[in-house]
């Protein structure tokens, strides 16, 4: 019930923010986010998961209750948590969290509204994470949208409109399509299977129960829906070319928003990803190893280059959001220990790198009231503190060992390098790996004009060193960097755990 | 059986004749004091006598009257009428949309004349509809029909000095009139062939000379364009966005929920049990292929619907394209029934009938939200909804729902409703259908979001003032809010009624 | 006797004059009275039928068709009668507030 | 002196510690965290002395001491220690170096006044820390991870001055530049990885061994795109190549170096001397056993090695500032321990990594005083006559550049007259490749006498050019001290190994670098290393006389340079007499156009094509999303026009419906039959 506690709990925080007034919600919202925290904490603690929660692993803090009959269908109310989903349950209180506390200087109109969505937001995001039937896991799926709308549209820049109406409206579009194609899988499964949860649909897809539908053979169909789930989560990820509504969203969005839309919003495609195409349709995954090992790639280097031609940093960092999930494609597709493992490591590393980068413009954003690159020159001369953790951080993204990215890519191109689905593996591989340059490079040109150099600003605000309450959360985010990447076993271990059973899979149909 | 083993077996038409009784009641009362100013009174009793009917319609509902469980449908009056699962399901929908508009007339009617001819026209027109739903032959189809519509026309002109009201009054008149003259002429036809107006008898009697199938298929055609204008579908829609912009809100939503399920009531039944689709396409010398027919409706119907409706700049007239859109959403439960569908078509239909419950909910929650826009004195367009949400966030929160939730976004009703639409469409192979949904779906988010975005996000051009807190309207408002939320969680009932109340049908 | 498919062509004969009318008249009571004559037309078949199939469901039913459409006539003339009072004419055409 | 390698972490440890207390405390701190530093490299070089005994003592040390990520049914990656001769070598030079280099920093940053001196000396003590743990590194993975912070400290360091635009610009620069060499490296890893199973340098899954019994088809292992083993292992050893370039600043990924000279000169003799241009060829040495499977790339690595020689010294002949034609030094030295290794002069080049990190330790010491006497005014050409008026800095400069010139007996004589040596001797051995990178050597040795005492003699000697070189601001002990440290060691050095004498007097027993290098693991000691080496020996008239001879040459050539420049620059007024060259001065001025090329790479090529992409992003890729809601929305507003208000339009458009459906339909159901 634990789960359900949480989620319970997060919604009713929601609810409280929205009633107080403004002057305390910033506050109370931050005390009332730590429940959650805690309690992702203590679940952690009390994980006792072992194997993928689909594939027939034990799963913990399970609870799995019919809700309603739907036809031939039984929809139950089925949570649970494995290796998979642990860290980035956690990864999603602490984020929030900080996102809360980083709220506090930007957001200055409409708090208790703002806090509330941010929270309500949370606990849709903890129902992604832990839903284990279809339904119950769609539900939270599209509820995300609708806070995330109101964030962007309501606390945004002055494009805010176009940014949010766009967000909301092509990543429906996308779930929609991801529908379509998941509910023909099911169907083309039949009788075999009696409810929607999503381990009995992954076994029996294992089990070869699928057979053909609408007129399509079971293979088409299997293919058929791949691509539709395929094309719905990639558009969440985002995959080039499917990234566009994503720097509009960050650019326009508060800080604290694109905090969670980088941190936490993109993992649930790439999760999505793993859960269903992965894991359903392994054998499908891998007929279509190159064009997706290609598309990996294309995000990698054309997000990187593009990262490199902005001269907004939240432009910068969006773009190299992309390039970074490029990454999280090429380790799913390799089908090995240390690929989808560090795949899946990198959805956590990257939550709380690019939620460090995003806040660390924001604050400096808060004194100068501008990110463009161009504006300012020498910050680190008035805010030393903060520019210390942005050049951490900016390392971090660029790979810097012992720190979380490095884990995270390292496992990656390892298992990519030695996956076996392609002859060609290495060459992607290589291919990708030149994005730890180009990451190097418009991150170093970034700094050496904004941070470094002699200190000129025009603009009539002036320039000083950030609040703590500011400042805190960055170092925070900047040490849990550093700790998982000196000791990546502390998800890692049972992220492979979780990971391995998808790697022994046929999965013939 | 009813519930009262010892009651005569009318008693089983109790909903239509409470309404009828209201109705009667209310003319009286009118009669007696006709410029009664006790406004509080005629709302109060045409919402009692709905909500009773609703009540007892639901408790047969649980009784399992006129179903399986208790000896299977009940037909009265020469099986004139027949009181099954399916018709007490819609008469719940209607009965629950007239209680939420009268109460809301309360307000939206306070200080004009006629309200008692307001009250007992809409509590007619509910009766038309229950007995739509009741109705067993195509007599009484039309009869029921007509007495559904002919107080409609009135209600739609209802603000006489209005010259919206009357130009919307006359259009729905007068394609009204142009339907039911086409609808008449089909019963005739089928009338023609079959040589009865009883629903069963029909099918039984469908085995016709192949020279005979044109007429046939003419008439069953016309029959379609007699629901296509109760349910607002092409190409008889035309009548639809002007008279749900004209006519006075409270009607609007009355008409847009239930008149419209009322359309799909009667029509459910006289293509599933008159017109079975596997005889009617395998007639010798031809067929009759409605399936068909409806699938190409349907995509038409939500198309038009929803693309007309994304460039409105009047949220009213943008409601009535969205409505027709939603119609074409509900003909897919007609569309996706096939042949050989087995128990996918009892799943298919039931999907559609709860959507349209749902849809009862969230659509007459917002035109009523428009009512009481209308209300306060506020202009119809998207630029004279800004900042309402903060001036009243109440309601401005329960518009927000009602939209999400007729876009299809959780977690409100109108989510599962449409998702289990489509998935159901699917399950019949017809994931094409569920594409052009879905297309449609997404574009619709795109202009229902324009309203939410009016009334919290954009700032009001000059400052606004809301006047009165009109109760009855916020009361309306919220119940259909709160009915629309819990539709989500509580959505087990009604889909699994839905759907073995259709699968009876077959 | 006269075979029933003569009533039928005489009958879709009547209906389409109806339509005609209809389509070409700009005056409401003209419309209105085009109307009548389409559910006329269903009333003949109606007739007509109800003597070929020896039943007199068909008699009562045209029955209910003219009571019908009497109401309707009634209903239609108010709304016609508000419509002059709102735009001093009958034509159909004029009332074009609402449109798009 | 048992066990005294347990202790071997600590080495790393205690910079490490250094580190956190400057960045922590610093401020709070006399010195700014500077004392920190010094006890604590003080510390690693006292435990590392010890270290360097025990393993002299034949003891060594290969121990996991962290799993940094175990894999469920999958290889382990880990970290640990491998103490055996080379690393503990590298180990002193290297702690001794950084603990002269924060001493001196006493003088060169507290005494001038700098700001933000605890992040100096945190940078300082990180960077020792990175380069020690890069040193002990066991497997290739930790070593790529040392490595890389290895360049994130060069990156904070150079840049320490970042409230000016040059610093900055060369940090980027200078990472950049080594990251792409990483680039190549890191996949070299992965590559190394996937290939063996293990990165591990010794014990018995090292890779190297893994690589000669798979060569003799006593082992399996993967290789990919349909390579054999020799050309997959000479892929792999050519990637992880790519760092060794970038980093040792070699052709073509040498320009961060000169640049690099923005920051702090300590730092540039940190750098330079012992940690992160040194960090390169210590790879190459330290998987040795796996190059000289390869002999491509072998003859690569000497051809790289024997060109950068040349290519930097030319450079150096020309320029103005005495660090610049330092920094050239370094480069071009470095390419002769590449040469000697390409060249399988294994003890050799580490002989000269040895030499040469405590002579150009002393020359970058000796520069920083001179330009603190200088108020850090760079330019030889305002100095001149500073002999009198600094003797230490003068005589220690002296010794150093003797040594770098290579002139006999000071330290680097002999180590580069062994690397010429053992090239020539291969190349005669029948590799034409290995006699055209000697010539390159030995041209280049020429040139380096020549930059080398056209400096000494511009800086010290002659009539001093400006004000400031008539009254020197003076130096203090902590600035004498570590000057006459290195002074000693850069003339002395070099008799731990003077094979020459060894082999033309047949004194036995004076090679004691050997025999050290020789005391290590089966598998990596100098002896592996000579019998898996490819090369055969030949000889010009016997051993002894090729040692004389090749001895002769490059001495000649050296006191060549040297007296060439004796003849042009010791004078009281020296003049340009570079202009001379005319054309090829500017060329050589501009280091032949590389970093216009490089920049122009990057600027001429990667950001038009990156703003093009942006370009295309913006209008086709995103064109297409909004063009598709725009036409969704004309056609609504198409759509909408239906309803043109005027009733009969609808009757009319609803009968034509109606019939279209009608004809439709009854086709279908063929009513018309």
């Amino acid at each position: 019930m634990i789960i359900e506690a949480l989620i319970a709990v997060t919604f009713l925080a929601a609810l409280v923010t929205f009633v107080l007034p403004d002057r305390y919600a910033g506050k109370a919202a931050f005390a009332l986010s730590l429940i959650p925290v805690v309690g992702s904490l203590f679940m952690w603690q009390q994980y006792d998961a072992s194997g993928n929660a689909l594939l027939g692993g034990t799963v913990a803090f399970e609870t799995d209750v019919v809700w309603l009959q739907l036809g031939q269908y039984d929809l139950h109310w089925m949570v649970g948590v494995d290796g998979i989903s642990m860290p980035l349950i956690v990864l999603t209180t602490i984020l929030t969290t900080l996102a809360i506390v980083s709220a506090w200087t930007p957001i200055a109109e409409r708090q208790s509204q703002f806090f509330g969505l941010m929270l309500f937001m949370e606990a849709n995001l903890l129902g992604v994470f832990t839903a284990l039937d279809f339904f119950v896991w769609f539900i939270f799926w599209e509820a995300v949208l609708v806070p995330m709308y109101f964030l962007i549209g309501v606390w945004g820049g002055p494009r805010r409109k176009y940014a949010a109406i766009k967000f909301f409206v092509y990543t429906n579009i996308a779930s929609l399509v991801m529908f379509i194609g998941f509910i023909s899988l099911v169907f083309g499964l039949g009788d075999s299977i009696s409810s929607l949860r999503l381990p009995e649909i992954a076994q029996a897809l294992q089990a070869g129960q699928l057979g053909g539908f609408a007129g399509l053979s079971a293979g088409a169909l299997a293919s058929v829906a791949f691509i539709a789930m395929f094309f719905g989560f990639a558009v969440k990820v985002p995959v080039a070319p499917l990234h566009t509504w994503l720097p509009d969203a960050h650019v326009e969005a508060p800080t604290p928003v694109s905090v969670m839309l980088a941190g936490v919003l993109l993992k649930m495609g790439t999760y999505a990803l793993l859960r269903f195409n992965f894991t359903m349709l392994p054998e499908t995954a891998r007929s279509f190893a190159l064009p997706i090992a290609l598309l990996a790639v294309a995000s990698v280097i054309y997000g990187a280059l593009l990262a490199l031609a902005q001269q907004d940093l939240k432009r910068i960092v969006a773009y190299s959001s992309v390039s970074s999930m490029g990454y999280v494609i090429l380790g799913l597709i390799a089908y090995t220990t240390y690929g989808v493992g560090g795949a899946t490591f990198q959805m956590v590393a990257h939550g709380l790198i690019s939620g460090l980068m995003f806040m660390a413009v924001g604050v400096i954003y808060n004194t100068t009231h501008t990110r463009m690159v161009t504006d300012m020159s020498g910050v680190a001369d008035r805010m030393p503190v903060t520019a210390g953790i942005f050049v951490a951080g900016a390392f971090g993204y660029m790979g810097l060992p012992l720190m979380a990215g490095f884990a995270a890519e390292f496992f990656i191109f390892k298992g990519a390098f030695e996956s076996t689905v392609m002859e060609a593996m290495p060459l992607f591989t290589g291919a990708a790996m030149f994005g730890i340059v180009i990451v190097a490079g418009y991150l170093l040109f970034a700094m050496q004009r904004t941070l470094f150099g002699p200190f000129e600003f025009d603009g009539d605000y002036d320039v000083t060193s950030a609040p703590f309450h500011d400042v805190a959360p960055l170092a925070v985010l900047l040490l849990l960097t550093i700790v998982l990447g000196v000791s990546p076993d502390i998800f890692f271990t049972m992220i492979q755990d979780a990971v391995n059973p998808i790697l022994e899979l046929g999965g013939a149909f | 059986m009813t519930p009262l083993q010892t009651a005569p077996e009318w008693t089983a038409a109790a909903p239509a004749i409470i309404l009828a009784v209201t109705g009667l009641a209310l003319l009286l009362i009118d009669t007696i004091d006709p410029d009664t100013s006790s406004n509080g009174l005629l709302a109060g009793l045409s919402t009692l006598g709905s909500l009773a009917a609703g009540g007892v319609a639901g408790w047969f509902l649980t009784q399992g009257t006129g179903m399986e469980s208790s000896g299977g449908a009940i037909t009265l009056y020469g099986d004139a009428l027949v009181i099954d699962g399916m018709s007490l399901f819609f008469t719940l929908i209607f009965t629950s949309v007239a209680a939420m508009v009268s109460v809301a007339s309360y307000d939206y009617l306070a200080g004009r004349r006629y309200q008692g001819e307001f009250y007992s026209l809409v509590m007619f027109a509910a009766t038309g509809m229950t007995l739509m739903a009741m109705s067993n032959s195509l007599a009484t189809v039309f009869v029921s029909l007509e007495l559904a519509s002919l107080p409609s026309y009135a209600l739609v002109a209802f603000l006489k000095k209005n010259r919206g009201s009357i130009e919307a009054g006359l259009k729905y008149f007068l394609i009204g009139a142009l339907s039911s003259a086409v609808f008449a002429f089909g019963i005739s036809l089928v009338y023609a062939v079959t040589g009865t107006l009883l629903l069963p008898e029909i099918a039984a009697n469908l085995s016709v000379s192949s020279d005979l199938v044109g007429v046939l298929g003419l008439g069953v055609l016309m029959i379609a364009g007699g629901f296509a204008f109760k349910t607002a579908s092409v190409p008889f829609h035309f009548w639809a966005p002007e008279a749900y912009e004209g006519a006075p809100a409270p009607v609007s939503a009355f008409l847009s929920s239930a008149s419209k399920a009322a359309g799909f009531a009667v029509a459910f039944r006289v293509f599933t049990v008159a017109f079975p689709l596997g005889p009617v396409t395998s007639l010798n010398g031809g067929g009759v292929d409605w399936s068909l027919l409806f699938a190409v409706l349907a995509v038409v119907t939500m198309t038009l619907g929803n693309f007309a409706a994304a460039t409105q700049e009047n949220v009213k007239r943008m409601l009535a394209y969205s409505s027709i859109g939603h119609a074409g959403y509900a003909l897919i439960g007609l569309a996706a029934i096939t042949t050989d569908g087995g128990a996918a078509n009892g799943h298919v239909l039931g999907a559609s009938m709860a959507h349209l419950l749902v849809y009862g909910f969230m659509n007459t929650g917002a035109f009523l939200f428009i009512a009481m826009v209308e209300k306060w004195g506020l202009g119809r367009t998207f630029a004279d909804y800004n900042g309402i949400a903060s001036k009243a966030p109440i309601a401005a929160t329960a518009m927000t729902v009602f939209m999400f939730s007729l876009a299809g976004l959780p977690p409100f009703g109108g989510f599962l409703s449409k998702y289990f639409l489509f998935l159901s469409a699917i399950e019949s192979g017809f994931w094409w259908l569920a594409a052009v949904g879905a297309v449609n779906s997404a574009l619709s988010l795109f202009y229902y979001s324009r309203v939410v975005k009016a009334m919290w996000i954009e700032e009001p051009s000059e400052p606004l003032e809301i006047g009165s807190q009109p109760v009855g309207l916020y009361v309306a408002v919220i119940f259909a809010a709160v009915g629309t939320v819990l539709l989500l969680p509580g959505f087990r009932p009604v889909i699994e009624t839905a759907q073995t109340v259709a699968a009876a049908l077959f | 006797m006269v075979p029933p498919q003569y009533y039928l062509v005489l009958s879709a004969a009547i209906f389409c004059i109806g339509i005609f009318g209809l389509l070409t008249r700009r005056n409401a009571l003209l419309f209105l009275m085009s109307v009548e004559l389409m559910l006329n037309a269903a009333n003949i078949n109606l007739v007509a039928f109800s003597y070929y199939w020896g039943n007199v469901t068909g008699q009562t039913f045209g029955l209910f068709v003219l009571a019908l459409a009497a109401a309707e006539v009634a209903v239609g003339i108010g709304i016609i009668l508000t419509l002059y009072r709102n735009f001093d004419d009958v034509d159909v055409m004029n009332a074009t507030t609402m449109r798009w | 002196m048992a066990g005294i390698l347990e202790f071997a972490p600590a080495i790393v440890l205690l910079p490490f510690l250094s580190f956190l207390i400057a960045l922590g405390a610093g401020r709070y701190m006399p010195k700014g965290g500077a004392l920190a530093g010094i006890g604590a490299t003080a510390g690693s070089f006292a435990l590392s002395v010890a270290t360097f005994f025990a393993v002299s003592g034949g003891q060594n040390y290969n121990q996991t001491i962290y799993t940094w990520a175990e894999g469920l049914d999958a290889v382990n990656l880990t970290f640990g220690l491998l103490i055996d001769p080379l690393s503990a070598m590298m180990l002193v030079i290297v702690t001794l170096v950084a603990f002269l280099v924060h001493v001196f920093s006493l003088g060169y940053m507290n005494d001038e006044g700098e700001t933000g001196l605890p992040r100096y000396y945190a940078g300082l003590g990180l960077f020792t820390a990175s380069m020690l743990g890069f040193v002990v590194a066991d497997n290739l993975l930790m070593a790529f991870m040392f490595f890389e912070l290895v360049g994130l400290c060069s990156y904070l360091l150079i840049g320490f001055h970042f409230r000016q635009d040059g610093p900055p610009s060369a940090a980027k620069k200078a990472f950049l530049v080594t990251r792409f060499g990483d680039y190549f490296f890191l996949i070299g890893v992965v590559a190394v990885f996937a290939t063996f199973g293990s990165a591990a340098f010794a014990g018995p899954d090292a890779f190297p061994v893994l690589a000669e019994e798979a060569l003799h088809g006593e082992h399996s292992v993967n290789t990919f795109l349909g390579m054999g083993e020799q050309a997959w292992f000479t892929v792999v050893g050519l990637l992880v190549l790519g760092g060794v370039v970038g980093k040792s600043a070699q052709f073509p990924l040498h320009t961060w170096l000169p640049d690099a000279m923005e920051g702090p000169t300590p730092v540039s003799a940190l750098i330079h001397a012992a940690t992160m241009v040194a960090a390169g060829v210590y790879l190459v040495a330290r998987m040795y056993g796996f190059y000289v499977l390869t002999p491509t790339t072998l003859a690569i690595i000497a051809l790289i090695g024997g060109f950068t020689a040349l290519f930097a010294a030319t450079m150096g002949v020309v320029k103005k500032e005495i660090k610049q034609v330092l920094a050239y030094s370094t480069i071009s030295q470095y390419g002769y321990m590449m040469l000697g290794l390409g060249a399988g002069g294994y003890v050799a080049a580490t002989f000269h990594l040895m030499t040469h990190a405590f002579f150009k330790a002393l020359l970058f010491l000796g520069a920083g005083s001179v330009i603190i006497a200088m108020h850090h005014n760079e330019d030889m050409w305002d100095m001149g006559g500073l002999k009198d008026k600094m003797p230490v800095t003068y005589y220690a400069f002296l010794s150093g550049s003797l040594a770098l010139a290579g002139i006999v007996p000071f330290a680097g004589f002999w180590s580069k007259d062994e690397v010429l040596y053992e090239t020539l001797i291969h190349g005669l051995g029948g590799s034409p490749i290995l006699l055209a990178a000697y010539a390159m050597g030995l041209l280049a040795v020429f040139f380096t006498g020549f930059y080398t005492f056209r400096m000494v003699f511009l800086t010290f000697h002659g009539e001093p050019r400006s004000g400031t070189a008539r009254d020197p601001h003076g130096v203090r002990w902590n600035v004498k001290g570590p000057l006459a440290v290195l002074g000693v060691l850069a003339a002395t050095a070099g008799l731990v190994n003077m094979v020459p004498v060894e082999k033309l007097f047949g004194i036995k027993g004076i090679d004691f670098l050997h025999q050290f290098l020789d005391g290590s693991f089966s598998s990596l000691n100098a002896h592996h290393y000579a019998e898996l080496m490819p090369y055969s020996s030949g000889y010009i008239g016997g051993e002894t006389g090729t040692v004389a001879i090749g001895a002769a040459v490059s001495l000649g050539l050296a006191l060549a340079g040297a007296g060439l420049a004796h003849r042009l620059y010791n004078v009281p007024e020296p003049v340009e007499h570079t202009d001379k060259l005319g054309g090829i001065k500017t060329t050589l001025y501009n280091n032949y156009y590389q970093d216009e090329y490089q920049v122009w790479i990057a600027t001429g090529i990667v950001q038009p094509i990156s703003r093009a992409l942006d370009k295309f992003d913006q209008g086709i890729v995103d064109g297409v999303v909004n063009g598709l809601s725009s036409v969704s929305l004309f056609a609504g507003g198409r759509i909408k026009r239906l309803q043109t208000g005027v009733v009969s339009n609808y009757a009319a458009l609803l009968t034509l419906g109606l019939t279209a459906l009608i004809i439709g339909l009854g086709l279908i159901g063929g009513w018309f039959a």
